[in-house]
Order: C-alpha cells, then sequence, then structure tokens
C-alpha cells in the first residue's frame, strides 16, 4: 500500500486543480489546497522515512517495468526534497487565504489556487521520477504555473517579469529536451538509472559533454545560476507574495536537485568530469554569485528585490558545495537546500504580512521604518530569519556553512573559505539594514499596531521557528543530507 | 524551409513573419511525414499551422503588426547563437549516422514496442500505444500542461467584471 | 558522411536561427515565434534519427517488417503539445503587457518602468 | 463575411462533417495516425470555422464558455480518475490491465478513455483559448 503513495503523492495536487477549476469557488479551493498540501506532507514523511530505513524505493505507473514504461524512484536525496518541498507548501497554503484575498481580484482567486496545486503537483513530480522527458513534463507544469503565479501580480511590471522569465525559462527547458535528446540517441533510453548504465558502454563522448553542457546551462537557467539569474530578483519582487513565498522556497530547489541527479546519478560513472572543468567552472561561478549578488542587495531599495538577490548568494553557497564535490561539502549544499528554503520562505511570508498591512504593491526599504513598533513579532521573525539567512550560529544557516566550510578545508581550497566568510559578512550588512530600519527609525506618524492577521502570522513564526530548530536539531536536515551525499558519490568509481 | 527562416529573420512586418512562421509549419510537418512519423506531422500541421497561427493572429490583432527597428547591437546574440550552434555541431559528430540500424535507439527499448506493443496493448498503431499506455503517465503530464496553459490563460484574460475596478 | 549528418546540420541551423530571432529581436511577438522555431527545431533532432531508411510507420501491418521508430514521435508528440501550450500562455501574456503598456517592444517598456521609477 | 449566403450554407454542411472527421480521427487513433490531441484540435477548429462565419454569439450558443471550461477541468479528472481506477481495481496507478478481465482489452479500455480525456481537455481548452483572444479583441475595439 505505502508504495501507491509515491504515485498518489503527485496525482492528488494534480487532480485537485481541475476540481478546483471545475467548481469555481475560491472558499472551496482555499479548503481543497490546505487539505491537499497536508496530504502530500503526511504522504511525504511516511515515504521518506521508509527510505532512510529500508532503501529506494521504485514504483512502476501503468505496471509497464521500466525502461518500457516510467518509473517513479524515491532515494535518501528525492525524499530529502519532497520532504522540503511539502513541508514548504503545508506553511504556504493556509497563509495563501488572505495575502490571496487582499491581492488577487476575486473571480481569479480559485485559478491562482489551482495554478499553485499544478506547481506543487511539477515539482514533486520532478523530484520523484526516475525518468528524463518525464521530468521535462513535469518541469513545464511547474514552469507554466509558476508563469501564471508571477504574471498575477498586481504590478504591470510583473507581466513584464513573468514574460523574462518565460522566454528564458522556456529556453533553458528546451536546452534541457536537447541534452536529454543527445543522451537518448547515444543510449536508446530515458530512463535514468538504465541511462547511467549504458552510457558506461558509450565509447563516443563528444555527444555527451554536449549533452552536459546543455543539461548544466539549461538546468542552470532554472536554478538561476549566477550569469544566468537575471530573471529571478523581478520574478520574486513582482510576484503576489504567497507565490513568491513558495517559488523561493522551493522553485530553485528542485531544480538543484535535477542538477545534482544528473551530474552524480548518469554523467558520473561516465568519464566526462575528467575532460571537461566542470567542478572548477561551478566553484568560479558560486563564488561570484556569493560575492556580487550579495553586493547588489546591499544597495538595493526594494525590500523584496533585496531578498531576491540574497537568493542568487545562497543558490551560489549551494552550487559551491556541488562544485567542491567531497562528502562534506555536499552533506553542507543539500542540507542548505532545506535550511535556505525555510529561512526565505519564512522571510516572504512575513514580507507578505506587511504588504498586506501596508495596503501597497510595493515595499521599500523605508517602509519599514518602525516596523518592530507596528509589527513586532513580525519584525522579531524577520530578525530570526535574517541571522538563519547570515550562518549565525545556533540558526539554520550556521549548519550548512559550517559544513561547507569544512568540505572546502577538506579540498585545501582556503580562499574559498575566505570567500564564505565575507559574503556571510556582506550578509550581516544587508539584514542589519532592514534591521536597523525596523527597529530604530521611528514609525510614520499616524501608523497604528496591528500585527499581520494570526494565520498568517502563526505559519510564519513557525517557520521562523523552523529555521532556529534546524539549528539545534540537525537529526534529519544534517542526517537526511549526510545520507543523500554518501548516495551520491557512493555511485562513483 | 531554412529559406523560410531566414526570410522570417528579415522581415519585419509581422503579419508576414506570422505567414512565413505557418509556411514553416506545414514543411516541417512535410518533413516529419517524410520521415514516418504521421502522428507527429498530422499534430504539427494542425498545431504548428493551425492552432499558433489563429493565436498569433488574435495577438497581433491586439498589438498591432509593425515591429520597430532592430535595437540590440546584433553581435552578441550572432555570438551567441553561433556557440550553441558550435557546440551542437561538435556534439553531432560522435552521433549516430542517418538510418543507421545499429544506432542505440534502435536495438535498445524501442523493439520491444514495435514487436510487443500491438499484442500486449491490442492497438495496432505502436504510437498511439506507447502514447496512452507505456508511457500513458507522460501524457497524462501532457494533458495536465495544456489545462495549465488553458487555466492560466482564463487567470490572465478574464475580463473584469462590471462594477469592479 | 556529408549525407548522415545533413539531418542534424539543418536542425543546428533552425536552433541557430531561432535562439537569435529570440535574443536579437526587440518586439515581444518576434521573441515569441522565435522560441516557437527554436522549440519546432528540436523535432527533428528526435525524428530525424528515428527514421529507418526502407521503413515505414510505426502501424504494425501485414507485410512489414521494417519500422521506424515510434519512441522519438511519442515524445515529439508531447513536446508540440508543450510548445503550443507555452506560445498560448506567452501571447496571453504579451497582449496584458500592450494593455497595460501600450507598446510591445522591449525598449519602450524599459523606458516606461524607468520612468515610473523617477 | 456573415453576410455571404453561399458561405453561410456551405459552413451549415461542412461543419457537421469536420466533427464527424474529428470522431474519426479520435477512435481510428487505434489504427491510423490520430488521437485525443489530433481530434481535439479539429474538432476545436470546426468550431472556430463556425464562428468565423456566424459570428461569435452564434458559436457561443452551439458551445457555451462554461461548458469549455467544464471540458477542459473534465478531460484532466478523466484521465486521472482512470489511473485512479487502476488503483483501486487493485493494480499499479494507470494500470490498464486490470480494468478488465481480460488484460488486452482491459488495455484497450484504458487507452479509449484515456484518449477521451485527452480530446476533452484539448477541445475545451482551444475554445476557451480562441474566446478568449476574440473577447478582448472586441473590448479593444470598443475603447
Amino acid at each position: 500500500m505505502l508504495e501507491h503513495l509515491l504515485a498518489l503523492q503527485v496525482v492528488l495536487p494534480l487532480m485537485a486543480a481541475p476540481l478546483i477549476v471545475l467548481v469555481r469557488n475560491r472558499h472551496f479551493a482555499w479548503l481543497a489546497t490546505t487539505a491537499v498540501s497536508y496530504a502530500c506532507l503526511v504522504m511525504a514523511i511516511a515515504l521518506a522515512s521508509r527510505v532512510f530505513e529500508s532503501g529506494p524505493l521504485s514504483y512502476a505507473l501503468g505496471n509497464w517495468p521500466p525502461p518500457w514504461g516510467i518509473e517513479y524512484r524515491l532515494d535518501a536525496l528525492s525524499a530529502f526534497v519532497l520532504v522540503l518541498v511539502s513541508l514548504t507548501a503545508s506553511f504556504v497554503a493556509p497563509y495563501a487565504q488572505r495575502s490571496i484575498a487582499d491581492e488577487v481580484a476575486p473571480e481569479r482567486q480559485y485559478l491562482m489556487y489551482a495554478m499553485y496545486c499544478l506547481c506543487l503537483a511539477g515539482l514533486l513530480g520532478m523530484t520523484v521520477t526516475g525518468d528524463a522527458f518525464n521530468l521535462f513534463v513535469f518541469l513545464e507544469i511547474a514552469s507554466l504555473s509558476t508563469y501564471v503565479l508571477i504574471a498575477l501580480g498586481r504590478r504591470r511590471k510583473a507581466l513584464v517579469a513573468a514574460y523574462q522569465y518565460m522566454l528564458l525559462g522556456t529556453v533553458g527547458a528546451t536546452f534541457y529536451v536537447i541534452g536529454v535528446g543527445l543522451l537518448y540517441l547515444m543510449t536508446g533510453t530515458l530512463n535514468l538509472a538504465d541511462m547511467a548504465k549504458r552510457l558506461q558502454e558509450v565509447d563516443e563522448l563528444r555527444p555527451v559533454l554536449a549533452a552536459l553542457a546543455f543539461i548544466t546551462v539549461g538546468i542552470g537557467l532554472k536554478l538561476a545560476l549566477f550569469p544566468l539569474h537575471q530573471w529571478l530578483p523581478n520574478a520574486y519582487a513582482y510576484a503576489p507574495s504567497m507565490a513568491t513565498a513558495f517559488i523561493a522556497a522551493t522553485a530553485t530547489k528542485v531544480s538543484v536537485y535535477v542538477l545534482l541527479r544528473f551530474y552524480f546519478s548518469v554523467f558520473d560513472p561516465v568519464p566526462v568530469f575528467a575532460r571537461l572543468p566542470t567542478g572548477e567552472v561551478l566553484i568560479g561561478l558560486s563564488v561570484a554569485a556569493m560575492v556580487t549578488a550579495s553586493l547588489v542587495a546591499v544597495f538595493e531599495q526594494d525590500v523584496k528585490r533585496l531578498f531576491a538577490y540574497s537568493s542568487v548568494a545562497q543558490i551560489g553557497y549551494i552550487t559551491l558545495g556541488i562544485g567542491l564535490e567531497n562528502q562534506a561539502a555536499l552533506t553542507g549544499s543539500i542540507t542548505h537546500l532545506l535550511n535556505h528554503g525555510v529561512t526565505k520562505g519564512a522571510i516572504f511570508v512575513l514580507l507578505g504580512g506587511v504588504v498586506l498591512r501596508a495596503a501597497a504593491p510595493g515595499l521599500t526599504v523605508g517602509d519599514l521604518s518602525g516596523l518592530a513598533r507596528r509589527m513586532p513579532l513580525t519584525a522579531f521573525g524577520l530578525v530570526i530569519a535574517g541571522l538563519s539567512l547570515i550562518g549565525v550560529p545556533g540558526t539554520a544557516g550556521f549548519v550548512s556553512k559550517w559544513y561547507l566550510i569544512l568540505g572546502a578545508i577538506d579540498r585545501g581550497l582556503w580562499w574559498v573559505v575566505a570567500v564564505i566568510l565575507a559574503a556571510s559578512l556582506i550578509a550581516v550588512a544587508y539584514v542589519w539594514r532592514v534591521v536597523e530600519i525596523a527597529y530604530l527609525r521611528p514609525p510614520p506618524a499616524g501608523a497604528s499596531r496591528s500585527e499581520a492577521p494570526l494565520g498568517m502570522l502563526s505559519a510564519a513564526l513557525a517557520m521562523a521557528a523552523l529555521c532556529v530548530y534546524f539549528g539545534f536539531d540537525t537529526s534529519f536536515s544534517v542526517g537526511g543530507a549526510a545520507d543523500a551525499a554518501a548516495l551520491l558519490l557512493g555511485r562513483s568509481p | 524551409m531554412a529559406a523560410t527562416v531566414v526570410a522570417m529573420v528579415l522581415q519585419r512586418n509581422l503579419l508576414g513573419v506570422v505567414v512565413l512562421f505557418a509556411i514553416y509549419s506545414f514543411l516541417m510537418a512535410t518533413v516529419l511525414a517524410g520521415l514516418d512519423a504521421v502522428d507527429v506531422a498530422m499534430t504539427e500541421a494542425a498545431v504548428g499551422a493551425g492552432v499558433s497561427t489563429v493565436l498569433l493572429l488574435g495577438a497581433l490583432h491586439l498589438t498591432g503588426s509593425w515591429e520597430a527597428k532592430p535595437l540590440h547591437r546584433p553581435a552578441l546574440p550572432l555570438v551567441l547563437a553561433a556557440a550553441v550552434g558550435a557546440v551542437l555541431v561538435y556534439g553531432s559528430f560522435g552521433l549516430p549516422a542517418f538510418s543507421d540500424p545499429q544506432a542505440p535507439i534502435h536495438t535498445h527499448v524501442a523493439p520491444r514496442y514495435l514487436n510487443e506493443a500491438s499484442k500486449e496493448t491490442g492497438v495496432p498503431n505502436v504510437v498511439t500505444a506507447v502514447l496512452a499506455s507505456y508511457r500513458g503517465y507522460d501524457t497524462l503530464g501532457e494533458t495536465v500542461v495544456v489545462f495549465t496553459a488553458g487555466a492560466g490563460v482564463i487567470a490572465l484574460l478574464r475580463r473584469r467584471r462590471k462594477g469592479r475596478r | 558522411m556529408t549525407p548522415a549528418y545533413l539531418s542534424y546540420w539543418l536542425t543546428i541551423f533552425l536552433m541557430v536561427a531561432g535562439l537569435y530571432i529570440l535574443i536579437a529581436r526587440g518586439n515581444l511577438l518576434k521573441k515569441l515565434i522565435g522560441l516557437a522555431v527554436f522549440q519546432t527545431s528540436v523535432y527533428l533532432l528526435y525524428i530525424a534519427p528515428g527514421k529507418l531508411i526502407g521503413g515505414t510507420a510505426p502501424i504494425v501491418a501485414e507485410g512489414f517488417t521494417r519500422y521506424s521508430n515510434p519512441l522519438p514521435h511519442v515524445l515529439i508528440l508531447t513536446a508540440i503539445v508543450v510548445g503550443v501550450a507555452t506560445l498560448a500562455l506567452g501571447l496571453a501574456i504579451t497582449v496584458r503587457i500592450r494593455e497595460a503598456y501600450g507598446t510591445v517592444e522591449e525598449d519602450e517598456i524599459l523606458e516606461r518602468d524607468r520612468a515610473d521609477a523617477e | 463575411m456573415k453576410g455571404d449566403i453561399i458561405l453561410r450554407v456551405i459552413a451549415k454542411l461542412l461543419v457537421p462533417f469536420m466533427l464527424l472527421f474529428a470522431l474519426y480521427v479520435q477512435f481510428h487513433g487505434d489504427y491510423g495516425p490520430g488521437g485525443g490531441f489530433q481530434a481535439g484540435v479539429i474538432a476545436a477548429t470546426a468550431i472556430v470555422f463556425y464562428v468565423l462565419v456566424f459570428g461569435l454569439e452564434a458559436g457561443r450558443r452551439l458551445l457555451p464558455d462554461w461548458l469549455a471550461e467544464k471540458a477542459l477541468a473534465a478531460g484532466v479528472l478523466l484521465y486521472a480518475g482512470v489511473g485512479v481506477a487502476g488503483l483501486l481495481l487493485g493494480g499499479n496507478y494507470l494500470d490498464y490491465f486490470v480494468l478488465d478481465a481480460d488484460p488486452v482489452h482491459g488495455q484497450h479500455r484504458g487507452i479509449f478513455w484515456v484518449e477521451a480525456g485527452v480530446m476533452l481537455t484539448v477541445t475545451g481548452v482551444m475554445l476557451k483559448l480562441f474566446y478568449m483572444f476574440a473577447d478582448r479583441g472586441r473590448d479593444g475595439e470598443g475603447e
């Protein structure tokens, strides 16, 4: 019975969306979304605990054995990402009601929920699938719904942001398809595990190298790898708050997962990495991302854009671990997927509350003045999440950075250690800007004290609490990530 | 086909570009039919030349049909596009030759579809059998993609009810 | 060697042209058409190698033993659908942009955004 | 264009045949090229043609907006529902073998319903797209 959950995990949100469209009622839509999100979380935890106990699960859709049919496959890594995505979803969904009611026209709200369900289904589908082309299909489900979610933002810039993201996202997805096509031509299969096995027998490496390049660039576009990140700040800044919170916490993380999967499960047995300096390039780009994006964040005026640039920098940390390619660094990377997801989720959920009370679509840093007096709990939550963003000991962000530093020391790359510390110092600068204005500036005259609605606030504070919790109890986060990292590296010869 | 694309690059009247795009799609469909992909050809003719053109014309009607001067310096995009092409040409040298029956795609997964599909599913059109059964989950995904696009367009273009805003 | 790789090179040429339109042009509609050309070219990458000379369409019938490979056809059917879905969504966003900005030229939109910011 | 009597007569004659052809493509998909997606596009095209000749309102009477919207959701539910049916009958998700006592027959049945779901969604979406764009156009002229 348990293995059927693997299919239901994806199919449930997938079926919720048409149901919502059929019923056309925004209250029903919210109820269905919330129920589905919680159900997904429960299923994800059940599946993950099973995987961590007794090894990978495989599920043949349509009862056709792979590689002829499509396989769903859950191992330590995908189980970890599965929990991350459904955890975020279950925090965002209940909070969505007020935020969406405030930001989106009533006749569009139920469609917004439908898009959210589709996005969730797409991301979960990408995570559990063991088939390269099926991954593309679900990538497109997630992407198309994301474009719509962004375009539903209140300002007209949201449309342009969505358009830009759509162009780049589609180019990225098409690059991915080209890469998969080349691999398919060389192996004759689309099943990832089968592909890895048959790639070892391929003598002619040039198409495989080209495929590696295309998949890296394609997925790099989706995960906002440093020079390909241009779409991200606008998309995060102008999307409706709830969409930002969900996308920021999950979408790029799932793309990172896809990259990990291809690098370590498909390409690694093939001697392609010896022919291309992929690791070095990744380290270089990551370092550039960490420093430049953090610097841009320091001078950014729009609060949501500020944290969006911070996301680009944080993705740099994650890809850095992939580039370092050893147990400690990969553990750090994978842990950071979760930690940064929770942290950014908390921040954007809190900002959603501020936007709701400010009753204005844009939010500049100046608008936060006196926030500590107007919305003390929100401001407190922002501080906690900000500390985690910097990586102060005792917060989640510290744990993952600690492992990254260990990984860099393992490789003897001291300059990388220095850059990690420097980037964290820059993070102190931009977080301090927000905190300083929120706590030390007086609120604008006539501003009354009004917290965000209870539902939103509790979801946000619960996420902020998680930032601290994962800073102390690392049995799930680091434990799961270490398992996943060992799994990835264990395949290598 | 290559010629129509070149014309598309040069043509600045968008109406012309759309017409060229339709021609291009039809040519593509012909080529696909020549390559034995009859199902794909039929779809490309219906979608590329049919639906896409209607949608493009509809959008054109709403947005105006003249393109302003090409604005960017053409050098950078040309270099980028050429670099992509170069990687592909590099990769293409290792690919199996055209119509090589020993190529992996003909020897690995496909034979089971060709030999067993009509027995296992009772459907002689192998494409349909693979589409709806072996890889039926992909097709579910595809249907959902269409649904997403449909619902997304409704969300974006629904007219505001009277009295709001 | 040349005929063996001709299909790849035609594909690559179409891809590059589509990508060029996509990057170099400022008109949002034309960019979308470039995107469509780019996506369409991928169809050939998958389908052309599936053809066997002397083979026939993969519909099992008496008297034929040599069929072209059906799997790429299935994949590309899906890709076509994804392509048109993207195009439809892109056009919808373009129409909304036109309504919000009164233009579909990239530089004019950026100009208006800058004017907003000041 | 609406006034042209020849066009109107031809359209009246043609549209049923186009719809019939769509159904042919749908059900013949097992034996020849075709299937739910192509059939859906053709069916939608037939109605678009009808709209072009007789105007948007007439088209809406033939196939109203809300019906298209319901259709596009119902199609996906039908497809996914076939999968769930397989699950309930003791198989895997989208397992058609268990849909009938005879596995091959079960496959046939599964493919039939799945294709029907695809056609429903595609027809619905294509029509809805056309209506949406056409509506916007009229708004634009009114402004």
